[in-house]
């Protein structure tokens, strides 16, 4: 303990200098998010996978002496072995190569299918609920329509008319997907619109966009995170889909979802011809969810570990 | 009278990523059966943070209880579990919160939330508890309670939440009643409506409560002692005459000398402390109000005051009511108040030695 | 004040919500008033009163009902290209009763308070902008450091500042305050009026000041309307009502607010408000009357002749 | 919601004990989906003929490839080889009406009638004037159909037939009874009193998707040849499950020809020795549009065809021990087109062939060939194939093909109208007669012909051949018209089909014809 | 509320027209018909077939008396299951894929909501990753590869359940399973999403500071603060279960409505297209129109936007 002595006693003022001085850097919003992420280990466990797929995806295919097209008759549904490390397929071809070929495309449908979710879906949904009334009503009932009007016989008219391509897949793809996120978005929109931070905003001038952007949409993260993370499976799935009406990727080219989709007719026989794809579906999933629960946990201040 | 509630030497801080905020650095306070203790301070300074982690209400984490003890009927809350208190709060403890808008469940009637209570505590039947919140509505000042049972929060206006609210708290005649800001959104009718009804139910039931306002009328009208907070700590604490005619503590000097006066109709710039109140992310050394006090001393700046005995109720922690302090003026509007007061002992004795 | 130009004219607004089965709450019930340029009009009542209604109406958060609102001539619920609107809404601003859920919890506060400043495009700069920032939170008692946080990491008093600096930060002409004051401990609660009061005098800002502390509506405004159910009751200048208070309402009102004072308080003696004690007749008329030059009450025929006589 | 009860004896088998040693004599099989018709005039699906064979029977009767009378008594042929008449034997109908002349000529005739939208009335077309009538351009008198009294059914011919007896074995020629059709139109829509059958079996039930029950039909005038009391016939269309139940002991039969089984249990089937297999008259074959370059040159569609090696294609792929096919004919009709007319995988001679090809068209090099489409209907099997062969004509004549495959109806319209290079297709066989696979090609602009390919020394062949009666020479004419088929290779034949399935060992006597179809007639189990 | 019922309606009314037109003319536009098959039925007959079902006369006569079938519930016969109209087909199909989709319903919705709620609870425990986990598995596999994997292992490995087919309540297990799977998942992640946001709402803190237990607060004050998202994709999705799923039946032998979906399309029997687009679309509008009426009852700030006014 410090002595006490009488001079102590005098008048004093503060310094104001030192309480000038700012305990803490200026952090926009985007980068206090960038550091709780960084600090969630899960969800950069899970970026990390992310990293690594899109690696393997680019590299992985020169890996191996095989091509991804190229017959082997003579070694048909061969089990994994150090030639063909995840075994071959029903034309003798090696999975491993296919996987990393079919990671290419299926991620790339993954995250294209959810940006085009994030942006129409989220866009439509947001308006429909924040302008509310005829203008909801409207863009609802569109939805509605598309979603009412057989998606088979809607891709096949796409296919008749604009014939077999990667921007007749993406539409098709996307003609119809928007929608549940669209759902989602409104709801949540109409929930928070009447929020008081949103009346305050308004107060203030700000525009309808801004308020969607600034205020709805990142109220809203959670549960379009959520969705978007369902939304990438489904792509994959979907180009399988389109890929059984002529529309996928053209074969000898592999998707994860087509491989998937042939490997589970043989579970009982060849296993690995589903596993392979299936898992690495499975963790790509896995990678966004912990990377969307990472991000959305990163977007909500009032939650701290 | 037994001491119902006695809170000793309370930390509590929060972790954020901006640092560690110390939001109750070293609280002490007892309250007795059918007593009213008024909280009063500056906004931020803890009071809030101290009303819930008597509640063990603090969101943990980021909150935590980092020293102290809360013997609450002679059981220290601390150490009780989350299913022991579930025993306590609502039925024992009574609690009013600040935001009567977002501390009402939105999607539920605001009837049914006051009726929840009573079915947990009282076992009521959903009739009679039914009954009972409409009785409770009315008893807070709503009118046509019948009908507002079974409307929303959002129907309500600020003043009605804020007594649906009160409502809540007082369903169960709870020993311990904690009113965070209970009557800021009140007019003043219906705030004397609602003093009157807690000071009858204090009367009734000999509930025991903690009163946080900024209103010193409100004070001055329920108060029986008044504990004045700054930074996490308690700076001065005595009955409600010894606050009001003999305050000692500088802030407490500053925030009597803040009020208009109703009398006069003098429209001079009304006195007010002069700074911002400090971060308590990283509180100052020594007096956390000396960069704001006008009477700060070098010691201020250095160590942290004692705590000062002037009365056997009264305490104060300034360096001010050391005997080497030089003597000091209080402001004007303060002055007018001053009243010596027979129980104050001849010196200020130093209880609690500053750290 | 001489020349006492109307700023804002309320006529005869009505809002009413539907609260199912067919019923309506008439929050707001026909109010006629007007604030001039420069003065602070404080609005008092009954809690549930309509004083919020009022307020969120004026600023055209709800379309009223019936009646109108005009700024500076200008019908606030008129039709307006969007460019006229955002200079409307720049012009009038609102401080929220509720301070936290009108705090967006995903902004920082900086950012909560620049909004508006990045709406309008006050700021060049991000220096300029964050410099704003600064200068409105120790305008209002923050510090700087709260500029990173996020509003549920403060206190309520706190809260309330951060939404008082917002609506500073446009510089506005027009401020409703809807009870800026009531969560904010007395010395801030003097700061954050003194600032008012400053601007006021600087920038010539107009206010309507809803609250509940009487003694602080009394000496922050020049006239008050004293609302109860959905009607102003009575509209004086401040030192007059406060003086003379004719309707009964007022007069309860007046002598329920509390003193800092213990004895005074403890010897208090309230004026209990009974609506029924007008004995007003079946259809007779109430109207808003002018008792003395400025001194306007609801009454009927018969009451506005004894209240005349009683002030004259 | 609910369980549509039917009876209870899944999984576990009847306990009705029987004559045979007490194994209870009851069949479970796989038919996939709902029969598009029960009704013979109307039936146009191989499900629907599938259940028809056990419940009807027409004149004659398929055992072990030839025909064998069954209605018919006994009957007579005109010298022209254009009338039959047939004397019926004593039969009865499943509700014990008698089988009757004029129910024959009332079947025949209302699927030949224009009003009744029978889609393989054309089956019927053999008969004088059958085409006529269908097409709104005679009366149903002209139709050569008569009952000259209940037991005598004469049956004039457009054209001197030879394969006409096998004809009448097929569902679009079997009876109705004509007392109850007449009555209630509606009659073969549910099972039921109505729905009468004259064959082995009678269906006593007929849950719609769901399943079929049938039971033996104790009027059937050969009823002590059916030793099955009943056939559960359940439609799941999907081939790991059918096998799966099989495996469970809940189906006697998996595979074809009502159901089918996965193509990836092939290898394994066969190596436990489970896998039946037996050849039928179908051809998988890969149509080339002579219409569009470079396929109109004769040697590059030969070039093609030579430098595809279908017996890796059978072993490997396809797996049923399929019949690599080097000619258009199934084997089931000509045994001698095992071999067939050029060597399976010959990439010499193809490389030759291209070189010439390459020159006929100008160019240079098979780079300046620009890329083949080859096209197919959604399918593993199909899909696996291609991308056999697209690899094979890569590897073997440097020839680039784009993969193209699109939704069956999608395709059919495709290929039918010309829109196409290389179109993947498998034929049938109605009849156990080579005109089947012949005709096709005839005219250009001609029904399934869709390769534009038209010769006149064939199509002369083909003509000439109807009329002659003699079958040695007839079969002549048709294998020189395969020949020429064969020579200007307007189609790639990659395999002859066979059936594949697996059965309980106990199950005996079940009859497969060469075309594919099943009959229980005497099947029993052991 | 009536008047906003009846509002919907007539908006209903209005996309479901807009829905038939649209399915009308794109069954139409695409290749091939009822009638093509490989063996190609002669064009006589063809035309016989055309001028029975009426499809050689000009587009919008049939156009016209498709919408006046639609409005008399009856679409007619089936082009290809010969002496069955659409009608005896939904009248069949439907009750099997409703008590099937019930059933997978409720399992998605009970354990999902369930999963989402301790996750949500438990925060960044293990009972978050495992909920997780589970939760990634049933979103990432489709329903057709769940099905394979649980017939394959529950059924035939294990011999718990029957391979396949509609019989008992024993049957409905694996296929309800399958079904619900991805629905489960989503679900538990939806509910977990939002339940997070509703725990750190300070109306949670006044019902603990009632004294409620964590149990009550999670069934009377979060879940239904949270079940908003849930709600919205229940909608869609249960038109779509209960009208049966074309893979769950073909694996299982169901015989449900869903197949009809799928092989309609590929049969082009248009009837049956139309007639299954009508009665699932009816369930959809219906289904979306009950979610926002729900919002109303789950969250009363929510304004039904039939009149403006409280805008
Ligand atoms: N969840 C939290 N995270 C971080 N800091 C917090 C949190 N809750 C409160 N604080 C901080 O704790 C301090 C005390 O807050 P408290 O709410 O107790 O103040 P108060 O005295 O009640 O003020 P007021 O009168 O304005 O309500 C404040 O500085 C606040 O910023
Ligand atoms: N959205 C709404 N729906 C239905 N009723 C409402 C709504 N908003 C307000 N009210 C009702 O309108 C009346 C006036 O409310 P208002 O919020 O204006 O009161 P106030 O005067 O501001 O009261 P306080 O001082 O308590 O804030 C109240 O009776 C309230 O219940
Ligand atoms: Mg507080
Ligand atoms: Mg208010």
């Amino acid at each position: 303990m410090q002595q006490i002595s009488k001079e102590m006693f005098q008048p004093a003022v503060a310094d104001v200098g030192e309480a000038e001085k700012l305990s803490r850097p200026s952090l926009s919003f985007w980068k206090d998010v960038s550091i709780r992420f960084r600090k969630n280990k899960l969800a950069m466990f899970g970026l990390i996978l992310l990293i690594l797929l899109v690696i393997m995806a680019i590299f992985g295919p020169y890996m191996t002496k095989y091509d991804y097209a190229t017959n082997d008759l003579m070694n048909t549904n061969q089990p994994p072995s150090s030639k063909h490390w995840f075994g071959t397929d029903e034309l003798g071809r090696d999975i491993f190569t296919r996987t990393w070929y079919g990671a290419r495309i299926s991620l790339f449908i993954g995250v294209a299918a959810a940006l085009i979710d994030l942006l129409i879906g989220v866009l439509w949904g947001g308006i429909a609920g924040y302008r509310g009334g005829k203008t909801d009503e409207i863009m609802m009932r569109i939805a509605d329509i598309l979603y009412g009007v057989p998606y088979l016989l809607l891709v096949i008219i796409l296919m008749v008319i604009l014939g077999q391509g990667l921007g007749t897949m993406i539409l098709a793809m996307t003609i119809t997907g928007w929608v549940n996120m669209a759902r989602i978005v409104r709801g949540q929109v109409l929930q928070l619109k009447n929020q008081e931070y949103v009346l305050a905003a308004r107060t203030l001038g700000a525009s309808t966009s801004r308020i969607m952007f600034k205020h709805l949409i990142p109220n809203a993260m959670g549960a379009i995170l959520v969705t978007m993370t369902l939304t990438i499976p489904n792509a994959i799935f979907t180009e399988a889909f389109l890929s059984y009406l002529g529309l996928g990727v053209p074969q000898p080219l592999a998707s994860w979802g087509t491989m998937a989709s042939e490997g589970v007719q043989a579970l009982q026989y060849y296993p690995w011809r589903l596993f392979f794809p299936a898992t690495f579906i499975c963790l790509t999933i896995f990678a966004f969810n912990v990377v969307g629960d990472g991000l959305r946990d990163a977007l909500d201040p009032r939650l701290r570990k | 009278m037994g001491k119902l509630l006695e809170v000793k030497n309370l930390e509590v801080s929060f972790q954020t990523y901006g640092g560690e905020v110390q939001a109750v650095r070293g609280v002490s306070f007892y309250l007795n059966k059918g007593e009213t203790l008024a909280i009063v301070g500056e906004s931020g300074s803890g009071k809030s943070v101290t009303s819930q982690t008597i509640m063990r209400l603090i969101p943990t984490p980021p909150g935590k209880i980092k020293n102290g003890q809360i013997i609450f009927d002679g059981e220290d809350l601390v150490k009780k579990t989350d299913k022991e208190m579930e025993q306590i709060r609502g039925k024992d403890i009574g609690m009013i919160f600040q935001d009567p808008m977002t501390s009402l469940n939105p999607t539920m009637k605001v009837g049914h939330q006051i009726m929840e209570v009573v079915m947990k505590h009282q076992k009521m039947s959903k009739s009679a508890a039914k009954e009972r919140a409409i009785e409770l509505l009315r008893l807070v000042g709503i009118p046509m309670p019948e009908k507002r049972v079974n409307q929303y929060p959002h129907e309500f206006s600020g003043g009605m939440r804020q007594r649906a609210m009160i409502a809540i708290a007082l369903a169960s005649n709870p020993k311990l009643l904690i009113a965070d800001e209970p009557t800021t959104a009140l007019d003043v009718t219906i705030q004397a409506q609602i003093l009157e009804l807690m000071k009858d139910l204090q009367k009734k039931t000999g509930t025991a409560i903690i009163f946080i306002t900024h209103d010193l009328g409100v004070v001055a009208n329920v108060a029986d002692r008044v504990a004045v907070m700054y930074a996490g700590k308690i700076v001065e604490m005595g009955t409600v005459d010894e606050i009001f005619y003999d305050p000692r503590h500088p802030y407490t000097w500053g925030l009597l000398a803040s009020m208009p006066s109703l009398d006069s109709d003098d429209k001079a710039e009304l006195a007010s402390i002069p700074g911002s109140p400090p971060d308590l992310t990283n509180p100052p050394k020594g007096d956390a109000f000396a960069p704001r006090n006008p009477y700060a001393m070098k010691i201020d700046f250095e160590m942290e005051p004692p705590l000062f005995q002037i009365s056997d109720t009264h305490y104060a922690a300034t360096w001010l009511l050391h005997p080497d302090a030089p003597k000091v003026e209080p402001p004007e509007a303060v002055k007018r108040r001053l009243r010596k007061l027979s129980t104050n002992y001849p010196q200020p004795i130093i209880v609690r030695e500053s750290e | 004040m001489s020349e006492k130009q109307k700023l804002i004219e309320v006529k005869n607004l009505k809002q009413y919500f539907p609260v199912g089965g067919g019923n309506v709450v008439r929050a707001v019930d026909g109010v006629t008033f007007d604030i001039y340029k420069g003065e602070t009009f404080g609005l008092v009542g009954e809690s549930g009163c309509g004083k919020s209604t009022t307020g969120r109406t004026i600023i055209g958060l709800y379309k009223a009902t019936d009646g109108e609102v005009f700024f500076n001539g200008i019908n606030v619920h008129g039709k307006h290209s969007a460019k006229e609107l955002k200079v409307l809404k720049r012009k009038m601003q609102m401080i929220f009763q509720d301070p936290y859920s009108s705090l967006n919890p995903r902004m920082t506060v900086a950012d909560i308070i620049a909004e508006g400043i990045d709406i309008h495009g006050l700021a060049k700069t991000k220096e300029e902008r964050m410099q704003r920032v600064y200068e409105l939170l120790e305008t209002v008692g923050l510090n700087r450091e709260h500029a990173n946080r996020y509003p549920h990491e403060f206190s309520g008093g706190q809260r309330q500042r951060i939404g008082i600096a917002r609506a500073l930060a446009v510089e506005p002409e027009f401020i409703i305050a809807d009870e800026p004051i009531s969560a904010l401990d007395v010395s801030i609660q003097a700061q954050v009026v003194n600032l008012m009061k400053k601007l006021q005098r600087e920038k010539g800002l107009t206010y309507l000041f809803i609250a509940h502390d009487l003694s602080m509506v009394k000496y922050i405004s020049d006239r008050i309307g004293v609302m109860y159910f959905g009607k102003m009751v009575e509209l004086a200048d401040a030192e007059e009502l406060y003086r003379n208070p004719i309707h009964p309402y007022t007069k309860s009102l007046l002598s329920a607010i509390p003193l800092p004072d213990p004895e005074t308080e403890r010897t208090r003696k309230r004026i209990i408000y009974d609506p029924s004690q007008h004995n007003y007749k079946e259809g007779e008329e109430l109207e808003f009357r002018e008792i003395t030059p400025g001194h306007f009450v609801l009454c009927s025929e018969a009451e506005y002749k004894t209240y005349q006589a009683m002030y004259k | 919601g609910g369980f549509k009860k039917g009876d209870e004896s899944t999984g576990e088998k009847g306990k009705s004990g029987s004559k045979t040693a007490n194994v209870p004599q009851e069949l479970h099989i796989n038919i996939k989906t709902e029969p598009f018709s029960l009704n013979p005039g109307l039936a146009n699906d191989s499900v629907s003929g599938n259940v028809l064979y056990q419940t009807f029977e027409g004149l004659t009767r398929i055992k072990d490839g030839k025909p064998q009378l069954a209605m018919a008594e006994s009957y007579q042929v005109s010298k022209d080889l254009k009338t039959y008449t047939f004397k019926l034997r004593d039969a009865k109908w499943s509700n014990g009406d008698p089988v009757t002349a004029k129910d024959f000529e009332y079947a025949w005739k209302w699927a030949l009638d224009p009003k009744n939208q029978s889609q393989y009335a054309y089956q019927l077309y053999y008969i004088k004037n059958g085409q006529a009538f269908n097409e709104g351009k005679a009366k149903a008198e002209d139709v050569g159909v008569k009952a000259i009294d209940d037991k005598t059914l004469q049956v004039t011919l457009e054209n001197p037939t030879p394969y006409f007896l096998q004809l009448t074995a097929f569902y679009t020629y079997f009876p109705v009874n004509s007392k109850i059709a007449a009555k209630n139109p509606k009659w073969y829509t549910n099972a039921g009193p109505d729905y009468t059958s004259n064959g082995p079996f009678k269906m006593v039930t007929w849950d719609h998707n769901n399943k079929i029950v049938l039971e033996k039909n104790e009027n059937y005038w050969d009823a002590k040849s059916v030793k099955l009391t009943k056939i559960e016939m359940v439609m799941v269309n999907d081939t790991n499950t059918e096998l799966s139940m099989f495996n469970n002991g809940e189906l006697d039969w998996a595979g074809m020809p009502t159901g089918q089984l996965p193509p990836d249990s092939l290898s394994q089937l066969k190596a436990e020795g489970k896998l039946h297999v037996q050849p039928i008259a179908g051809v998988y074959w890969y149509k080339f549009n002579t219409e569009k370059p470079p396929l109109n040159n004769v040697n590059i569609r030969k070039a093609l065809a030579y430098a595809i090696n279908r017996k890796a294609i059978v072993e490997n792929i396809a797996k049923g021990e399929q019949i690599p096919a080097m000619a258009a004919v199934p084997p089931t009709m000509f045994p001698e087109n095992k071999k067939g007319y050029f060597k399976d995988n010959d990439v010499e001679k193809a490389k030759e062939y291209l070189k010439k090809g390459l020159q006929e068209l100008g160019l240079k090099d098979v780079k300046d060939l620009p890329p083949i489409t080859l096209s197919y209907n959604t399918d593993d099997l199909h899909a696996k194939i291609a991308q056999a062969i697209q690899d094979m004509w890569k590897k073997n004549l440097g020839i680039e093909v784009k993969l193209d495959n699109s939704e069956w109806a999608v395709y059919i319209d495709k290929l039918h109208s010309g829109d196409y290079q290389i179109g993947r297709m498998g034929w049938l066989g109605d009849f156990n007669d080579p005109i089947n696979f012949l005709e096709l090609f005839r005219d250009k602009k001609g029904g399934n012909n869709d390769t534009n390919w038209e010769n006149p020394k064939y199509k002369q062949l083909l003509i000439d051949s109807q009329k002659e009666t003699d079958p040695e020479k007839r079969k002549e004419m048709l294998k020189q018209a395969e020949a020429i088929l064969m020579d200007e290779m307007p189609v790639a034949p990659i395999y002859f089909y066979t059936n594949t399935w697996v059965q309980k060992d106990n199950l005996k006597g079940v009859e497969m014809s060469g075309l594919g179809d099943v009959q229980f007639k005497w099947a029993y189990f052991e | 509320m009536l008047r906003y019922i009846s509002k919907r309606l007539f908006y209903m009314l209005m996309s479901l027209f807009l829905i038939v037109t649209a399915t009308f003319f794109l069954m139409r536009a695409a290749p091939g018909g009822p009638f093509s098959s490989e063996k190609q039925v002669p064009p006589e007959i063809e035309k016989n077939l055309n001028e029975y079902y009426g499809l050689d006369r000009p587009w919008y006569i049939q156009y016209f008396d498709y919408l006046v079938s639609v409005a008399k519930w009856d679409f007619g016969p089936s082009f290809k299951y010969k002496g069955q109209t659409v009608n005896d087909l939904i009248d069949e199909g439907f009750p099997v894929s409703f008590f099937l989709g019930m059933e997978s319903l409720l399992i998605a919705v009970s354990i999902g909501i369930l999963l989402g709620v301790i996750a949500a609870l438990k925060h960044n425990k293990w009972q978050d990753y495992a909920a997780m986990v589970f939760a990634v598995i049933g979103i990432s596999v489709p329903n057709f590869i769940m099905a394979s994997i649980l017939q394959y292992f529950l059924a035939i490995k294990l011999g718990w359940f029957p391979v396949a087919r509609w019989e008992s309540l024993q049957h409905t297990v694996l296929p309800a399973l399958a079904l619900a799977a991805t629905p489960m998942a989503f679900i538990a992640r939806l509910t977990r999403s939002s339940m997070l946001e509703v725990l750190s709402n300070d109306y949670i803190r006044t019902a603990k500071a009632k004294g409620l237990s964590q149990g009550q607060i999670t069934v009377k004050h979060a879940i239904r603060n949270a079940i908003l998202p849930v709600v919205t994709y229940l909608g869609p999705l249960s038109a779509q279960i209960l009208t049966g799923s074309f893979v769950i039946e073909k694996i299982f032998g169901i015989p449900g409505l869903g197949g009809h979906f799928v092989t309609s399309i590929t049969n082009r029997d248009y009837t049956v297209i139309m007639g299954v687009t009508v009665f699932y679309s009816i369930l959809l509008l219906l289904s979306v129109l009950l979610v926002d009426i729900a919002y109303g009852f789950i969250d009363p700030r929510i304004k039904l936007a039939g009149g403006k006014k409280g805008e």
